[in-house]
């Protein structure tokens, strides 16, 4: 029985679940075994899985989040492109069966398929229908717009429904890069770097900076609520405890929340926009991650992999997965399952993120991002966006600093893998 | 006593007192957590008197059951945990006894030399060059091991140290003496200097039991494979969730666990733990 | 340095007892700070897969690196204040247990276990207590009018992984102070108060300076455990952060090597690191020699 | 200056032990009074509850006319000198000289003179600047001597001060110490365990035992007229040699057998047993006919300007005293003088008859 | 049992220090030699060399027939004692005399017998079983005695194996040594700085000074005829006054300017400076017609048996020692025999005429 070891980072909820596809692999059949392991965040499994590599000790498949796409890309001996896996494998496997909108993001220029798409999602907006009711607003109602938003808040606070009106996850992935695609700004040049290494951020754009200034205005009112860096681990018992009305964050979030919010009814929206901005709203970016394969194993391993990951994307899998989980079903067969079963039909709100991403047809601004270094762009992002609230700098400072830092970042990167 | 206040002897007590509590404080409030239900902790401030769900919890966290944020069950984490940490003083003690017996009672070429490389990592944490470090294990292919979890951190000087010192007040006559009595070198180590170290020896065990219970980078690093995490390395592992809420009752009942062991081991052997201490640093 | 007035006359034995040790430092302190050093002169991409020679560059880089230099400045802070708050109350802790005549030994045994708690774990439990949403005493501090939030404000993260860090070095602290308080004779306090000094006199001019040996130990000591050790606390608390205020060095080195992946920047940290923690043990060293011939 | 007087001292120890009972002492103004005993006999207790380190159980310490049981040590005028000097190691040996005198708020220019004075005194002007690290046994003694005379006390207090010294400082020391109180006229009292420093610096003895007076006199006294065995044995080098004896008729027969006729007013009782005590010197060589008694010697000790003969009789051994030179034989005849003679309640130790 | 013969022997330490030099020593079969001497004298140093603990720089030790230089310590045959006992404090008392016995492959029988019998010998059976701190000082001495005696070694060597203790419990420890060694007849080496010790142990003594031998005899011998001021002053006590003094015409001129005649066979020369020794005991009180010299009383010590009385004579001062109940005045007039008089070369201090 060949072993693979498969490292991620999914906690709570969701790795439960993983763990129970996994079991269900294993008992499926007996040649292979995967063997999951928790590592922590995304960004700490990702860089355990390098620190790994180099050490020899690499897991055969990772799992890696969408902003890490461009370093492992970069890797060329290190990283197994998935498409030549299947390939060298033999494995029936049809790229095709993909949503376009999930694998562009993790297609190279010759349109080859470099991981494994499983868990891809988009940020949207969840809030508390019973505050939403008791402010006297209508709870099947979400806010459109930033300043219906703002409205819907200041109401939901005077009203002492709850004692504020948003938080949200992902700083990063939601509040700035998804801001960006929606109302369809560029995040950088050379098509948000899928043109090359020698792309640059452009995330200081008018926009982005005014998105900025009224989440430094709105945290000061006590609109909003700052949920903490990365993920955002905070953000989430904000919305659960009933202190936040509204909480934007990853689909994929949808589990966490259906099995805490026990003592109130949630609504789901798609992201506010700016109405003023033309354009918007264009459509959102995906999240979430794919597996990754690791170069440096014996054959079998990697036959077990591709075993695998037929499994993984079998549309009963990825059916069960999207509908517990919330991400997005990356095949059609397994959008076309659930629909099938009426999934949609007796949990409305579960196909906002699936509209939110197919909203209009991708243009060069919105079909995703991929610069190197880009997991410690993120941090910069945090980082500024802390210096922001704390009032160290404005909005535009704040951005423009990203741009600086992050720059210099990509050009580290640009010159280790020239 | 020179003076015979009332009221400085009052407030000595109530100074103490009050550091008694602060110091108790945190570890009180991680007990009365890990006695709720985690849904207590969705909302609102953390309870200050002790729930009932208690033995729950803590049969849950020990078997590992349903917890996926940590994979593994306390259980094994706390073995794990106690072998490093017997490995880490143990081999600690073995080689730094007999390094300073060569530093103390011979003269030899490049005594020096060898006395300064050891002594330069006295204060040297493996934390500053971890990157390094964390390479030439992986090359020495020692990741998941427990040759790995601890040879690389008894390398310390603090030991050695302990043990020169120690050595330095035994009176010089007791080794002429047992010179004079037809004692060699090792005779000499293994009927006087070791039985003389005992006490020295076990309190620095009790030091280094600590020390070695309580890593957290390195277990982290070197450790791929769950089935060697320690229980310290592991709790960081459960605080951090996404798109979730960390299980509070979980996390504290992980912390009492992995703070129960040398804490007793502190407050049986306290003596033994004071003398440790203090001499290990002086 | 020291040895004994007779010493044994073998050749071969001495390097036989020292072959161990000098093993596992060699492996596993000597050649990795060697690598180090090496690798701080290299740019590498993450997988290592590309390496290319560039000299001096990742330290020119560092000195210029605004949030080098930041975490130079954090780092000053933290130390200074965790050694200087857990000293303190160290010390005052340790003159009331030396004056109480009954319990000492209970005080001592009811204050030293945190000495025996991991950082890490010491780190999760005071996050707990300041945890924004549910936090006990971030409550507390809500209802006296403080709006604790230490994701965002860089003095309340400050204050919290000092007060962290500085709880589980007070007992260490205490300990030590005890047992100089306890070595300062008796008759050097009774000869004060027959010259006819009360308390505090006595206590700023004789005990004090009495104490200030150990005092310099401690500083010593915490410095480098501030410095170095409480890399556990900081990952389990802030992560460094918000925006990098609670950066410490060596936890830079570690986010800069593992988390970005930046190997010749990291390396490069280390060396100036290790030089630091070099000064200080020369410096503690020099202490403790002088000390034993005292 | 001042008297000092002990009524009913007790001191009873938080453990239970009473290191101290009811001690009773008049010490008069200027006079300079060695507490003399074996180890643990109370006497740095019985100090201490003088100087107000430690509290008194029972009893009353009075200095001049003031009762100062409750107050402080400062407030006691006092100063007292300790076995290990107990000297301010920060500070310079001009700053320990002048510590009490600051804490006081002497005017400077007074505390110079007196600072300067004591230094001219102990001749440890030019050691002022100096740390206490960097003096000798015997200077770090001067210092702690001059701590405590600046202070111009109305008592000073020794415990033990020479006691970490050794023997020949001890002497000379001890000799500077006596020249020193009796020019100052201070108070004092002064604790040791040996017996020779004991006499010869006391004005008046105090032998202590188990906590109690058991003698008080002058040197000469104490060591001419011991009010027991115990007192006996314990001053004077060598040992005063005691052997069991027992008194019928006038005389005294001894343990070999040989009895000596001892004027009946020297003798206490008529019969029964006592103990009998002889003093080495006063044992003297004398013909076979004069002689009390023969003795076997054991071995002989060389002084040089002495020699100890070491004797044995019947099973109990003596030791006597000769000028060197003096030719010995391996069986001595040995004499001495009625007066010489001490007796003691063969059951209590405790002397008989006259002092 | 052996001779140890000790040619030409010179030690010079790593750091240049020469402790020992050139000396020359045979010690005789069975023979008590004490070293005495003042601190850092050397007397440690040559008695380490003779274990074999120092290395030898020059010169040769033997024992015995055999030349021991290049020996350890443990093939010397010979047992030393330390001044801090040097017991294994880890072990038994019965452990402790065994070890040497046991490294060396004595059967256990044997073993058994020896330390029963040293144990009988010592009277430290009681605590054969106890560790070394569960003992006395004056016990554990006497282990460490034992230690030695067991191994039946050819010679002791002692280091101030008595300084430990306290003034009473050395007298007698010193006692036993002695009796200790006469029955062994071992040959011994034994260090001390004390003189008493020395003059009362030793069948000779070797007075070291700077690392040379100032001079050897019997105790009796260099009392008497000390070959230096050096060994006048530190044999003895109290110490022989040592005054500057003339020779002319068959005249000793004291500083106070009385002149003594003594016999010319005394005289070693006829003119000039020379330094006078006087022993303490060797000045009587003279009727004023008789008296040598007058000199002013400054202070008397009672030593009960004695009376020590200290001296001025022109800016000099000197002891005399008199017999207890002398009466002493002011002033006082002196006399001493000439035989007494000491004359040493007032420059080199090395004794003038015959011995
Ligand atoms: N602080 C204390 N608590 C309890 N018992 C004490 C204390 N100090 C002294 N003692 C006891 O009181 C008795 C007398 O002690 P003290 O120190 O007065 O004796 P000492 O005559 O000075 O003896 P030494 O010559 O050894 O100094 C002893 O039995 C001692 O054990
Ligand atoms: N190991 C050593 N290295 C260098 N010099 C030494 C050493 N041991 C002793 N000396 C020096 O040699 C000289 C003689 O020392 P030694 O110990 O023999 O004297 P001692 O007569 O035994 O003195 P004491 O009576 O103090 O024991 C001294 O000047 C001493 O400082
Ligand atoms: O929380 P997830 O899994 O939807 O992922 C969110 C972001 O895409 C991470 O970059
Ligand atoms: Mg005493
Ligand atoms: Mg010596």
């Amino acid at each position: 029985q060949t072993e693979i070891q498969w490292w991620h980072a999914m906690g709570g909820e969701l790795g439960a679940k993983l763990e129970e596809i996994v079991a269900g692999y294993n008992a499926s059949q007996s040649d292979y075994k995967v063997v999951p392991t928790y590592k922590g965040t995304y960004a700490e499994t990702m860089t355990a899985a390098i620190a790994a590599f180099r050490a020899g000790e690499q897991p055969d498949v990772v799992q890696v989040f969408e902003v890490g796409t461009g370093t492992m890309m970069a890797a060329q001996g290190a990283v197994y492109p998935v498409y030549k896996l299947m390939e060298d494998m033999g494995a029936d496997f049809d790229p095709k069966g993909f949503l376009p909108a999930v694998v562009g993001y993790y297609t190279d220029t010759e349109g080859n398929m470099l991981s494994m798409p499983f868990n891809s999602s988009t940020p949207i907006l969840y809030y508390n229908k019973d505050v939403f009711a008791k402010a006297g607003l209508d709870p099947e109602k979400a806010p459109a717009t930033w300043a219906e938003l703002e409205a819907d808040a200041k109401q939901i606070m005077a009203s002492g429904a709850a004692k504020c009106g948003f938080t949200t996850g992902w700083i990063s992935w939601v509040q700035l890069e998804n801001l960006s695609a929606w109302h369809n700004q560029p995040i950088g040049t050379e098509e948000n770097g899928f043109g090359g290494l020698d792309a640059e951020l452009t995330v200081n754009g008018p926009v982005q900076v005014k998105h900025w200034e009224n989440l430094a205005r709105w945290q000061k009112e006590g609109i909003f609520q700052y949920g903490g860096p990365g993920g955002g681990a905070d953000a989430a018992p904000k919305f659960y405890a009933q202190e936040c009305a509204i909480y934007m964050n990853s689909s994929a979030s949808r589990a966490g929340v259906i099995a805490n919010a026990k003592d109130f009814t949630v609504g789901y929206g798609m992201l506010p926009y700016y109405d003023d901005v033309e354009g918007a709203p264009q459509n959102s970016i995906i999240g979430g991650a794919t597996l990754w394969v690791l170069q440096g194993k014996e054959n079998d391993h990697y036959k077990a992999v591709a075993d695998f990951f037929h499994y993984l994307s079998s549309p009963e899998v990825q059916a069960d997965w999207h509908q517990f989980s919330g991400y997005l079903p990356i095949t059609q067969a397994a959008y076309d399952l659930s629909k099938e079963q009426g999934y949609y039909d007796a949990n409305p709100g579960a196909e906002t993120g699936l509209k939110q991403i197919t909203l209009n047809a991708p243009t060069a601004n919105s079909k995703g991002l991929r610069f190197g270094n880009y997991v410690q762009i993120r941090d910069v992002i945090d980082e500024e966006f802390q210096r922001l609230l704390s009032g160290e700098v404005d909005a535009k400072t704040a951005l423009d600093s990203v741009v600086t830092r992050g720059n210099a970042l990509i050009r580290d990167f640009e010159a280790a893998n020239k | 006593m020179v003076e015979n206040r009332r009221f400085l002897d009052i407030l000595a007590h109530a100074v103490l007192l009050l550091g008694v509590l602060a110091v108790a404080f945190p570890v009180y409030v991680a007990f009365v957590a890990s006695t709720h239900p985690s849904s207590d902790f969705v909302s609102g401030v953390v309870p200050l008197l002790p729930g009932s769900e208690g033995l729950a919890t803590y049969r849950e966290v020990l078997a590992g059951g349903g917890s996926t944020q940590m994979s593994v069950p306390i259980a094994l984490a706390l073995k794990n945990s106690l072998i490093m940490a017997l490995a880490i003083a143990l081999g600690k003690i073995a080689i730094s006894i007999l390094s300073a017996y060569a530093i103390v009672w011979f003269r030899f070429p490049l005594r020096q030399l060898a006395f300064w490389a050891i002594f330069i990592t006295l204060m040297l944490p493996v934390e500053v060059r971890i990157v390094p470090t964390f390479k030439v294990v992986a090359d020495l292919g020692l990741l998941n091991s427990y040759a790995g979890l601890s040879v690389p951190l008894i390398a310390s000087a603090t030991a050695t140290f302990l043990f020169r010192q120690v050595f330095l007040t035994i009176p010089d006559e007791l080794m002429e003496a047992a010179r004079i009595d037809g004692a060699g070198p090792i005779r000499f180590f293994r009927d006087v200097l070791v039985p003389l170290s005992q006490t020295n020896i076990a309190a620095l065990f009790v030091i280094l039991f600590i020390y070695g219970w309580n890593q957290y980078l390195w277990p982290i690093l070197i450790t791929t494979d769950d089935s060697f995490t320690t229980v310290v390395a592991g709790i960081k592992r459960m605080a951090d969730v996404t798109d979730g809420e960390p299980r509070w009752n979980d996390i504290m009942a992980t912390a009492m666990l992995a703070m129960a062991p040398p804490a007793l081991v502190v407050i049986v052997m306290q003596r033994l733990f004071v003398k440790g201490l203090v001499e290990t640093e002086k | 340095m020291q040895h004994k007035r007779t010493t044994f006359r073998h050749r071969g034995l001495p390097y036989l007892l020292l072959a161990p040790q000098l093993a596992v430092t060699g492996v596993f302190f000597l050649w990795p700070a060697g690598q180090a050093v090496w690798q701080s002169f290299l740019r590498e991409d993450a997988f290592g897969l590309k390496t290319s020679f560039v000299g001096l560059a990742n330290y020119t880089k560092l000195l210029h690196d605004p949030q080098y230099l930041g975490s130079l400045h954090v780092t000053v802070i933290f130390s200074l204040a965790t050694a200087a708050l857990s000293i303190v109350s160290a010390l005052v802790l340790a003159l009331a247990a030396d004056r109480v005549l009954r319990g000492p030994r209970v005080y001592t045994a009811l204050l030293v276990w945190p000495y025996a708690v991991a950082p890490a774990i010491a780190g999760v439990l005071w996050w707990f207590l300041f945890n924004p949403t549910i936090g006990i005493l971030s409550y507390a501090l809500r209802a006296l009018g403080h709006d604790w939030n230490h994701l965002l404000d860089k003095t309340d993260a400050m204050v919290l992984v000092i007060l962290a860090a500085a709880w589980k070095q007070v007992s260490y602290n205490f300990l030590f102070f005890l047992a100089g308080l306890q070595a300062i004779p008796a008759s050097l306090r009774e000869a004060a108060a027959i010259d006819g000094a009360g308390p505090v006199k006595r206590f700023f001019t004789i005990v004090a300076p009495l104490l200030s040996p150990t005092t310099f130990f401690l500083l010593v000591v915490n410095v480098v455990y501030t410095m170095f050790d409480t890399f556990a606390v900081i990952d389990a608390t802030t992560e460094g952060g918000p925006a990098q205020a609670t950066n410490i060095l060596v936890y830079k080195v570690y986010r800069d090597g593992f988390i970005g992946l930046d190997l010749g920047g990291s390396a490069a940290q280390s060396v100036v690191l290790m030089g630091i923690v070099i000064v200080l043990t020369v410096v503690q060293f020099r202490f403790i020699e002088r000390k034993v011939t005292y | 200056m001042a008297a000092i007087t002990l009524e009913n001292l007790t001191k009873t120890y938080a453990g239970g032990v009473t290191a101290v009972s009811g001690v009773d002492l008049d010490i008069a103004d200027g006079e300079f009074v060695v507490l003399v005993g074996p180890s643990g006999c109370g006497k740095s207790t019985l100090l201490r509850m003088i100087a107000g380190l430690e509290t008194v159980s029972a009893g009353a310490v009075r200095i001049g006319a003031r009762e100062v049981n409750r107050l402080e040590p400062a407030e006691r005028d006092i100063a007292m000198v300790f076995q290990n000097y107990a000297l301010y190691p920060h500070i310079t040996v001009r700053q320990n000289l002048s510590y009490g005198l600051r804490n006081r708020r002497i005017p400077k220019d007074e505390i110079a003179r007196r600072v300067g004075e004591a230094a001219r005194m102990l001749e440890i002007g030019p050691y002022l600047d100096r740390k206490p690290r960097a003096l000798s046994g015997g200077q770090r003694q001067r210092v702690a001597m001059g701590r405590a005379i600046v202070r111009e006390p109305a008592a000073f207090l020794f415990d033990e001060p020479l006691s970490n010294l050794d023997a020949k400082l001890r002497v000379s020391m001890r000799g500077e110490i006596r020249a020193l109180q009796k020019r100052l006229g201070t108070t004092s009292v002064y604790v040791t365990h040996d017996q020779l420093e004991a006499m010869t610096l006391a004005d008046r003895l105090v032998v202590l035992r188990g906590g109690r007076i058991e003698q008080v006199g002058t040197p000469l006294d104490v060591y001419r007229n011991p009010v027991s065995t115990f007192v006996a044995e314990f001053i004077g080098a060598p040992a005063m040699n005691l052997l069991p004896a027992q008194i019928a008729q006038e005389r005294l027969r001894l343990p070999c057998g040989a009895a000596v006729a001892v004027p009946s007013c020297l003798l206490p009782r008529a019969e029964g047993p006592v103990t009998l005590g002889l003093r080495a010197e006063d044992l003297r060589l004398a013909s076979p006919e004069d002689a009390a008694f023969h003795a076997d010697l054991s071995h002989v000790e060389e002084l040089g300007s002495q020699r100890l003969a070491h004797l044995r009789l019947s099973g109990h051994s003596l030791v006597a005293a000769f000028d060197k030179g003096v030719a010995l034989s391996d069986r001595l005849a040995l004499a001495f003088a009625p007066e010489a003679v001490h007796l003691f309640d063969a059951r209590t130790g405790l002397r008989l008859g006259a002092p």
